[in-house]
């Protein structure tokens, strides 16, 4: 699905992805780990076109999509969500879903003008759309609601409720879990293990929380320095000892009460 | 009380300023401020479009103005055959050769890969083509330049209708405006407002020093105008007899006549720029906008091309403000690029569309009627206050010091109120849904 | 009846600074008239209304021309002040509604064969008169190499270029003819282009309060002209005072004429408390003068009346008056005699309506202004 | 749009007029208040306090938490509790209508934060907190601020805790990595020399093996004798090691009790910790 | 060939010159880029600021010369400096009391700091005018020049003549001076790096124990103490106009961004590219090329790249330029 063949990305001489080369199959659900500063967001912000590699290609289905912008690459069904969830706060949720769609007739000026008969009808398909993605979400109740003063955790939802507005091909995940709530997280996980079951979707998926990545991921893959240094099932990369030399760790040294 | 009566009341009381203008000094002044309340609005409508639907900050709003105030000229006057023939061709040519170049710079900049090769070709590019331009153009220039200096000494218009020139003239606007967005939004970081403070004072620079186009600061006086003149109708028995049947005498009837033609013009103007303007902000379009303006990252990320939309957004508002620049050129009869400053045509405007209501089109125009009304009114009521505050006073040089400064009072009072409405009603008079 | 004047003037914009003193001149001349007794049927009164142009501002000019007229009901407007903006008021309010305007510092030669239904007038003289007049001045102190300088507006362009045109035809050179704008931060870069083309002498056809200074100030610091010549915009006691040591030998020349005129001004205006020195002060007494004088001659306040007196009082025959005498010249009209108003700038009114320029050559001696001549 | 038409900014972004970095939200900073003697009670505590930001809805709801001389308090709950609201509010970086924070013995709900800092409270707030702009040094002088002895001593106990810190000093602080940064807020929070330090999340967004390496200074730091009130996700490993446990849905007090309490009481485990 | 006089040639009319200049540019931008990194907006009335500093100064140095007091070779204005900080410093306080402190509370959005900013810009613009009136006031006295172009000549028996004024002297001088003082004051004393810290985290200095109130005052205190400074070298150097002032903002803007915002070495680098090129690239060769080339290559054209009337577009192109390459400015990344 994705190939990526010796990334890199120097901010000035430091080398913050150097040299990472990996595939993504087809219907998975990747995780992807690392310490901080590994260069898993940088990675990210490459393959999604937000940043231009200093060199190295990233390959789509077999198609050359390096340094392609955001919008291009959503049209073909790369869609990406943020570690910060960014909604469109002062629209309602359903508008934040309705606007999702590309080549929407009305999107374009004239139309607005001398066309609205076609905008009335695709915006009726639309609406019944989003209600139904919402639905699916367990958060119909919010629809008219301002995205803005919706929970952080239901943010995130929306912020997932909007790759299902259209036929995505692969979905790219950044830290869901991060500062989410872990009975909430389940929901979303499940809610990922649906898509990816019912629809198809591939994911790519940055997380700091094993149990998390344990439930979905099937290859997981770590990143250290830039690189990638292990790949494998979740065992297995927890068993690697570089992984934990760089990553895992071993645990609370100081377990013991304090204070006392 | 309910949103829609308290705007109609907020309508209501800025147009029974200009009918309480026309009962305590003439209807021809209110007129006047109608008709230029009405181009201010319409500039005013431009700007809400860039800063209230996508929060693009144009600070150059002025050089857009002046753009449309040339297409008035070069689309109506009379071509000046002698001028053409002594250069036009050579100025034309050169225009080309400074476009090529251009041209071929970014081509090359695009094609080649980076390194000290293309800095080098580019900067050969450039220099050479510099130098080809100017030997082609100046000696042209100065041919056209020397041809009757103080009657034409410019290359003329076209000669076509001046309503025309509105049209154009906005098309004109896009096209700069098409030129700074590709640039300016380009950047990486944005840097709209600097890039367009600046390059209105180049358009203001051009239009000031190059002859040839726009007679510079010779100004271009009698502008075809669309409507009769008021001598015309003067000496016109069957408008006279008209008249006297309103009970007009004819100088009045004339003056007013006129003046309303005006006012239905550019109301027709104002009124299909509104309904396009609210037709594209209640659709998938404005909803799209809304998006945008929310979050920038995540509206790309779904698919929206961001800088196209702002680049499209930058140059249909600009377009407008040309087409309200051509409308006031028609109005005033004359080019004169002095004319153009930026706390006039810049800041004046933005006070409108943030005292009327930013984001909202009604509250734009609303704001452009109430600023003109007060940028023309403050002065005659600053200086009949200053009459009653000093009145007690004895003719000394305070007295006199404070009524020379009534003229200042209007810069302080447009302050004032955009202070104050940002305080109490940050949002502007009527407020965004 | 109580006349009314309007002072339609840019008391903000560019010239702010020059116009207090152009109203308080045009009220001088009210005051004068209004202390006579003799105005009209003897009990009229003069009053003035000042309404601001912007200088630079067509659509406010427009505004509060509409307003003076149709509002205030003035029977004579002084005004407007720059080129553009006076055409503007013209064309969109006085032709229209047939009011007289007489300017007293519009000088764009383009104002000259506009069409005004012999409503327009002016004080002040053609930009192509002064042309023709500083090549002359230029060939009699055997200059035949100079750099120009002008203000960029109508007035600089217009004055510059009929120079450039007037000193070249007549064997001169000007070495580079250059802009400058008015109210910028720095002219160093204009100050070094100018230095680099060289010349004997520095044309500046700008304002003293305005870059012209700022132009001359470059030039003395960096030493590249020491000798100017000064246009009317220049001429003023501003310039004597800042500039008066340190431009030993520069010269110039504004309008006016060897009557006692100007000196006369000087004096009332210096009692009546304002700079009457300051650019175009005199011609702004001058024209406030004409129209009621014209008034006078007309017995009429109607423009459309005494819009034709206006010619007839400016110039011979006639007994000549001075600043200071508009109550003799009152007098004099309402016996039926006849005036040649010389007034405070020299006034000779030619076709179709504007001073036909004498101007008064200055040159700078022991740090003082003096006149060396007339022409 | 948001709520506050002063904050209205319709998404400009041009940086030629306005500086996108560092702007504050903290309400409260010109608060001019006394601190008034009320003897009794936690060393920290914020008690039944209602309050929300600005003239919005309230998001406290009598929420109380509080923390004792050598103890570890741990706050836990979904997103949107209003965890980090608490913690503000207790550090007065917003206006609780009612209810009050009393510290050692007195009143403080008058005190303006940084008043607050002068009492001897520290907080490291959830983001951005650290100045980026800084070096690690000029980081903790700041933290220093307010002191008008020599901190010298302080500065080297923070080293001495964060070694990492002593090698990076003159680096700013922006270069650093997460874990980094996070040892950095500790520290310059540390260096006021507080008599209460307030964490929210630390160890957000921070890889396993930092989380641990965070927890044992926080531990260690706690050994000094220095309460800790600290929000945390992480919520098994937090508990594990707090003396009390507060579990805050929607602005109240849902449960509290002692850590292990906590992680015993199957309705907790089965809402907030996962199962 | 003549060298000597080539190099006098270019220091007097584009070297002395664009240093004054920019000097004078890199001050106001200096005030500009400490509101832009404390307060975090573009303040549009910095221009107003400088001329209402530059109308208190004045009106002091007409009081002191009236009183006799002076400075010997120096002009007056420098003793009437401190009384016109005090009137700026008055000013801007009130204005922040009555205007922008309530905006802060409301942790309004910058951007409508800006649009407030063009607020004050109208009212203190008519406010200068209201009491000095628009016109041009010359307040200069002592000594002009520290070394005339005719005693350069006579000393040296060069053709080309150098000139620096006392203004010009005083200017860079002033300058050098206050930036140093600014550096020292921001990297170096508790108030100036809390005053950095401000900047780069608002609510973190608070919690540091940073009263905002004071940091805002402080930075209202050195921005007003900068514009009169500036605006009185310029006034001294030039000459005082209020319109002119606010023609300043302009070219005052594109050093700060040039430089890159709310960096203070940012600030004085763009004020001596802008003063620089807007002299050197519309200078006309012409005088330097005839020392230089040999008698046959003499040019009879001016060798000007661009006319005078399009100084103002070099600086912005040259602004664009730096932009498209340095995105947030020649100093990107640091601020204060
Ligand atoms: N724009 C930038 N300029 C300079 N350095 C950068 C930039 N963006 C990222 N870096 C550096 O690149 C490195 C990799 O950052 P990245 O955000 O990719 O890490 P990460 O693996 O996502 O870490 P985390 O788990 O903490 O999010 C970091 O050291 C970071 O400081
Ligand atoms: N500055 C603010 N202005 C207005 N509302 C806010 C602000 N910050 C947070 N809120 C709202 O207050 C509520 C509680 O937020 P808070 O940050 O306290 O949650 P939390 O429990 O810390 O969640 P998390 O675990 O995600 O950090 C949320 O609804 C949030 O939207
Ligand atoms: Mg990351
Ligand atoms: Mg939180």
């Amino acid at each position: 699905m994705i190939v990526i063949q010796d990334v890199h990305k120097h901010f000035g001489g430091f080398r913050a992805v150097d040299g990472a080369s990996l595939e993504i199959a087809e219907g998975s659900i990747t995780g992807l780990i690392g310490p901080n500063g590994a260069g898993k967001t940088t990675l990210f912000n490459v393959i999604a076109g937000v940043l231009q590699p200093t060199s190295g290609r990233v390959f789509m289905a077999g198609e050359d999509i390096t340094g392609l912008p955001p919008h291009d690459l959503f049209h073909k069904g790369l869609l990406r969500t943020f570690q910060i969830a960014h909604e469109f706060s002062s629209m309602s949720c359903r508008e934040n879903l309705m606007m999702v769609p590309g080549g929407q007739s009305g999107e374009t000026l004239w139309n607005t003008w001398f066309g609205q008969k076609r905008i009335a009808d695709e915006e009726r398909a639309l609406r019944a759309k989003a209600d139904e993605v919402l639905e699916f979400l367990t958060i119909e109740h919010l629809s008219d609601q301002k995205a803005g003063e919706i929970s952080g955790g239901q943010k995130k939802l929306l912020e997932l409720g909007r790759t299902m507005m259209v036929d995505a091909r692969i979905v790219f995940l950044d830290e869901v879990g991060a500062g989410v709530n872990r009975t909430l997280l389940n929901t979303i996980g499940d809610a990922i293990i649906r898509l990816n079951q019912e629809r198809g979707y591939t994911f790519v998926v940055i997380e700091h929380d094993m149990d998390f990545i344990g439930r979905l991921c099937d290859p997981v893959i770590c990143m250290a320095e830039g690189k990638v240094l292990a790949q494998g099932t979740l065992d297995e990369i927890k068993a690697n000892e570089h992984v934990i030399e760089a990553y895992l760790g071993t645990g609370l040294k100081n377990k013991d009460k304090v204070g006392a | 009380m309910n949103e829609t009566v308290k705007n109609t009341l907020l309508f209501a009381v800025v147009g029974g300023l200009i009918l309480l203008t026309g009962v305590m000094q003439s209807w021809n002044a209110a007129l006047l401020i109608l008709n230029m309340g009405l181009v201010s609005a319409v500039m005013a409508i431009g700007v809400n479009l860039q800063w209230g639907f996508a929060g693009l900050f144009n600070i150059g709003v002025m050089g857009f103005v002046a753009l449309g105030g040339l297409a008035a000229v070069l689309v109506s006057m009379p071509p000046t055959p002698e001028a053409w023939s002594a250069g036009g061709g050579g100025i034309i040519l050169g225009l080309l050769l400074g476009a090529g170049t251009v041209i071929a710079a970014v081509v090359l900049h695009k094609r080649m890969r980076p390194g000290p090769g293309r800095a080098l070709a580019l900067l050969a590019v450039v220099v050479i083509g510099f130098f080809v331009f100017r030997a082609v153009l100046d000696p042209s220039v100065d041919a056209v330049e020397k041809v009757d200096p103080a009657i034409t000494g410019y290359l003329g218009g076209l000669g076509l209708p001046v309503i025309l020139s509105w049209p154009i003239g906005g098309l004109l606007a896009a096209g700069a405006a098409w030129l700074i967005g590709k640039t300016a939004l380009g950047l990486r970081s944005d840097y709209l407002a600097i890039a367009t403070l600046g390059i209105a004072e180049i358009i203001i620079a051009v239009l000031k020093n190059e002859d040839w186009l726009s007679r510079g600061v010779k100004n271009v006086v009698g502008i075809p105008r669309p409507l009769p003149f008021e001598i015309d109708l003067q000496n016109d028995p069957a408008f006279v007899e008209r008249a006297a049947g309103f009970g007009l005498d004819p100088v009045t009837a004339s003056t007013l006549y006129v003046k309303l033609g005006y006012a239905a013009l550019f109301l027709i103007v104002l009124v299909v720029l509104m309904w396009m303007a609210q037709k594209a902000l209640h659709s998938p379009w404005g909803r799209m906008m809304r998006a945008i303006r929310d979050n920038e990252v995540a509206a790309e990320a779904m698919g929206k091309d961001v800088t196209r939309r702002h680049l499209q957004v930058f140059v249909l508002g600009s377009a407008i403000c040309g087409i309200a620049g051509a409308m006031m050129t028609t109005m005033d009869g004359q080019l004169t690029p002095g004319t153009y400053q930026p706390l006039r045509f810049t800041f004046l405007v933005w006070v409108m569309v943030i005292v009327g209501g930013s984001g909202n089109n009604f509250g734009a125009v609303l704001g452009a009627m109430l600023i003109w009304f007060l940028w023309v009114q403050v002065e005659p009521m600053g200086i009949f206050l200053l009459e009653v505050l000093t009145s007690g006073m004895s003719d000394g040089g305070l007295k006199s010091h404070l009524l020379e400064s009534a003229a200042h009072m209007r810069l302080f009072t447009m302050g004032l109120v955009l202070i104050l409405v940002l305080r109490f009603s940050p949002r502007g008079l009527i407020p965004e849904k | 009846e109580d006349v009314k004047l309007g002072i339609l003037l840019g008391f903000t914009g560019p010239l702010e600074s020059i116009t207090p003193d152009m109203a308080a001149a045009v009220n001088l001349a009210i005051g004068e008239v209004n202390d006579s007794g003799v105005f009209l049927d003897g009990a009229s009164t003069v009053s003035s209304i000042n309404a601001d142009t912007g200088c630079v501002d067509a659509s406010l000019a427009v505004a509060s021309a509409e307003r003076l007229i149709t509002s205030d009901k003035v029977n004579g407007i002084v005004g407007g002040m720059c080129s553009g903006e006076t055409t503007a008021s013209l064309q969109n309010v006085a032709l229209p509604n047939g009011m007289v305007m007489i300017s007293p510092s519009a000088t764009s030669p383009g104002l000259t064969a506009i069409e005004d239904n012999g409503l327009f007038f002016r004080t002040s003289p053609s930009d192509a008169r002064q042309g023709q007049v500083m090549a002359d001045i230029l060939n009699d102190r055997g200059i035949k190499e100079v750099a120009v300088t002008y203000t960029n507006n109508d007035y600089g362009k217009g004055l510059a270029d009929s120079f450039q045109s007037a000193f070249e035809q007549s064997g001169g050179t000007v070495t580079i003819n250059a802009a400058h704008e008015d109210g910028k931060a720095d002219y160093s870069a204009e100050v070094g282009a100018l230095a680099s083309a060289g010349g004997e002498v520095l044309v500046v056809a700008g304002y003293v309060d305005q870059g012209g200074a700022g132009i001359v100030n470059g030039s003395l610091d960096t030493g590249a002209f020491e000798t100017f010549m000064f246009p009317d915009g220049m001429v003023s006691d501003a310039l004597e005072q800042n500039f008066g040591d340190l431009v030993e030998g520069s010269f110039g020349q504004h309008p006016g004429n060897d009557s006692d005129g100007g000196a006369k001004f000087k004096a009332a205006g210096e009692a009546a408390g304002f700079a009457p020195t300051n650019a175009f002060a005199p011609e702004s007494y001058d024209a406030a003068a004409l129209i009621l004088l014209a008034m006078q001659a007309a017995g009429s306040t109607d423009p459309q009346v005494y819009k034709d007196k206006v010619m007839e009082v400016a110039n011979a025959p006639g007994e000549t008056i001075l600043p200071g005498e508009l109550a003799k010249a009152l007098q004099i009209l309402k016996d039926g005699g006849d005036v040649d108003f010389v007034g405070a700038s020299a006034v000779e009114l030619i076709e179709p309506g504007e001073s036909a320029g004498n101007y008064r050559e200055i040159e700078f001696k022991d740090g003082a202004m003096t006149t060396v001549g007339y022409r | 749009m948001s709520g506050n038409p002063y904050q209205d900014d319709r998404g400009n972004k041009d940086r030629s007029i306005a500086n996108p970095k560092g702007g504050g939200t903290a309400e409260g900073a010109r608060r001019k208040g006394k601190a008034v003697t009320a003897p009794g009670g936690p060393f920290l505590i914020g008690d039944a306090m209602t309050g929300g930001y600005g003239k919005g809805p309230d998001i406290l709801h009598d929420c109380t938490i509080a923390v004792d001389q050598g103890e570890i308090a741990v706050i836990v709950g979904p997103n949107g509790a209003g965890k980090s609201t608490a913690m503000k509010a207790v550090f007065g970086m917003l206006n609780v209508r009612q209810g009050h924070v009393r510290l050692d013995g007195e009143d403080i709900t008058a005190l303006s934060p940084q008043d607050r800092v002068a009492k001897g409270m520290g907080f490291v707030p959830q983001t951005s907190n650290i100045f980026t702009s800084m070096t690690v040094q000029e980081n903790l002088e700041m933290g220093a601020f307010i002191r008008t002895d020599d901190f010298s001593d302080t500065m080297a106990q923070v080293f001495d805790l964060f070694p990492i810190l002593r090698e990076k000093r003159n680096q700013a602080a922006g270069e650093l990595s997460g874990g980094q940064r996070q040892q950095v807020a500790v520290g310059r929070a540390l260096m006021t020399r507080p008599k209460v330090l307030m964490l929210d999340e630390p160890t957000a967004g921070v890889s396993p093996i930092v989380m641990d390496e965070l927890f044992d200074r926080i531990i260690e730091v706690a050994r000094t004798g220095i309460p800790i009130l600290m929000v945390e996700q992480n919520a098994r490993q937090a508990l594990e090691i707090a003396d009390k446990g507060y579990v805050l849905v929607q602005g109240t007090n849902a449960y509290s009790g002692t850590g292990k309490d906590l992680l015993a009481d199957p309705e907790v485990r089965k809402s907030f910790l996962g199962g | 060939m003549d060298f000597l006089n080539a190099i006098v040639a270019l220091s007097n009319y584009v070297l002395i010159p664009a240093m004054s200049y920019g000097s004078q540019l890199a001050l106001g931008a200096l005030g500009v880029t400490l509101i832009y990194g404390i307060l975090r907006f573009s303040n549009f009335a910095h221009g107003d600021t400088m001329a209402f500093g530059a109308m208190v100064t004045i009106l002091a140095t007409w009081w002191m010369q009236s009183m006799g007091i002076g400075l010997g070779p120096l002009p007056t204005a420098l003793l009437a400096l401190p009384f016109g900080i005090l009137g700026c410093i008055a000013l801007v306080l009130i204005t922040d009391r009555m205007v922008y402190r309530f905006y802060r509370e409301q942790k309004a959005k910058p951007v409508i700091l800006v649009i407030v900013s063009m607020g004050v810009m109208f009212m203190m613009n008519g406010l200068v005018r209201f009491i000095i009136g628009p016109n041009d006031q010359n307040f200069n006295d002592g000594a002009r020049f520290i070394i005339s172009a005719r005693d350069f000549r006579t000393m040296t028996g060069l053709d080309e003549g150098l000139a620096i004024k006392t203004s010009q002297g005083l200017t860079v001088i002033t300058a050098v001076g206050v930036v140093a003082l600014l550096f020292w004051f921001l990297n170096r004393t508790r108030t100036g790096k809390s005053m950095r810290a401000y900047s780069d985290n608002e609510d973190l200095a608070l919690l540091s124990g940073i009263n905002p109130e004071r940091v805002v005052m402080y930075t209202w205190l050195i921005v007003a103490a900068l514009a009169t400074v500036a605006g009185v070298l310029y006034g001294l150097d030039k000459s005082f106009k209020p319109f002119t002032y606010f023609q300043l903002l302009l070219p005052i803007f594109a050093s700060a961004i040039v430089g890159g915002l709310g960096n203070p070495l940012g600030a004085i680098a763009g004020g001596f590219i802008i003063a620089f090129s807007e002299v050197t690239i519309t200078y006309a060769w012409k005088k330097i090329a005839i020392y230089l080339l040999p008698e046959r290559f003499e040019p009879d054209s001016l060798v000007q790249l661009l006319s005078t009337d399009y100084k103002l577009a070099v600086s912005f192109v040259i602004l664009l330029i730096v932009l498209l390459f340095r995105p947030t400015g020649i100093f990107r990344g640091k601020s204060l």
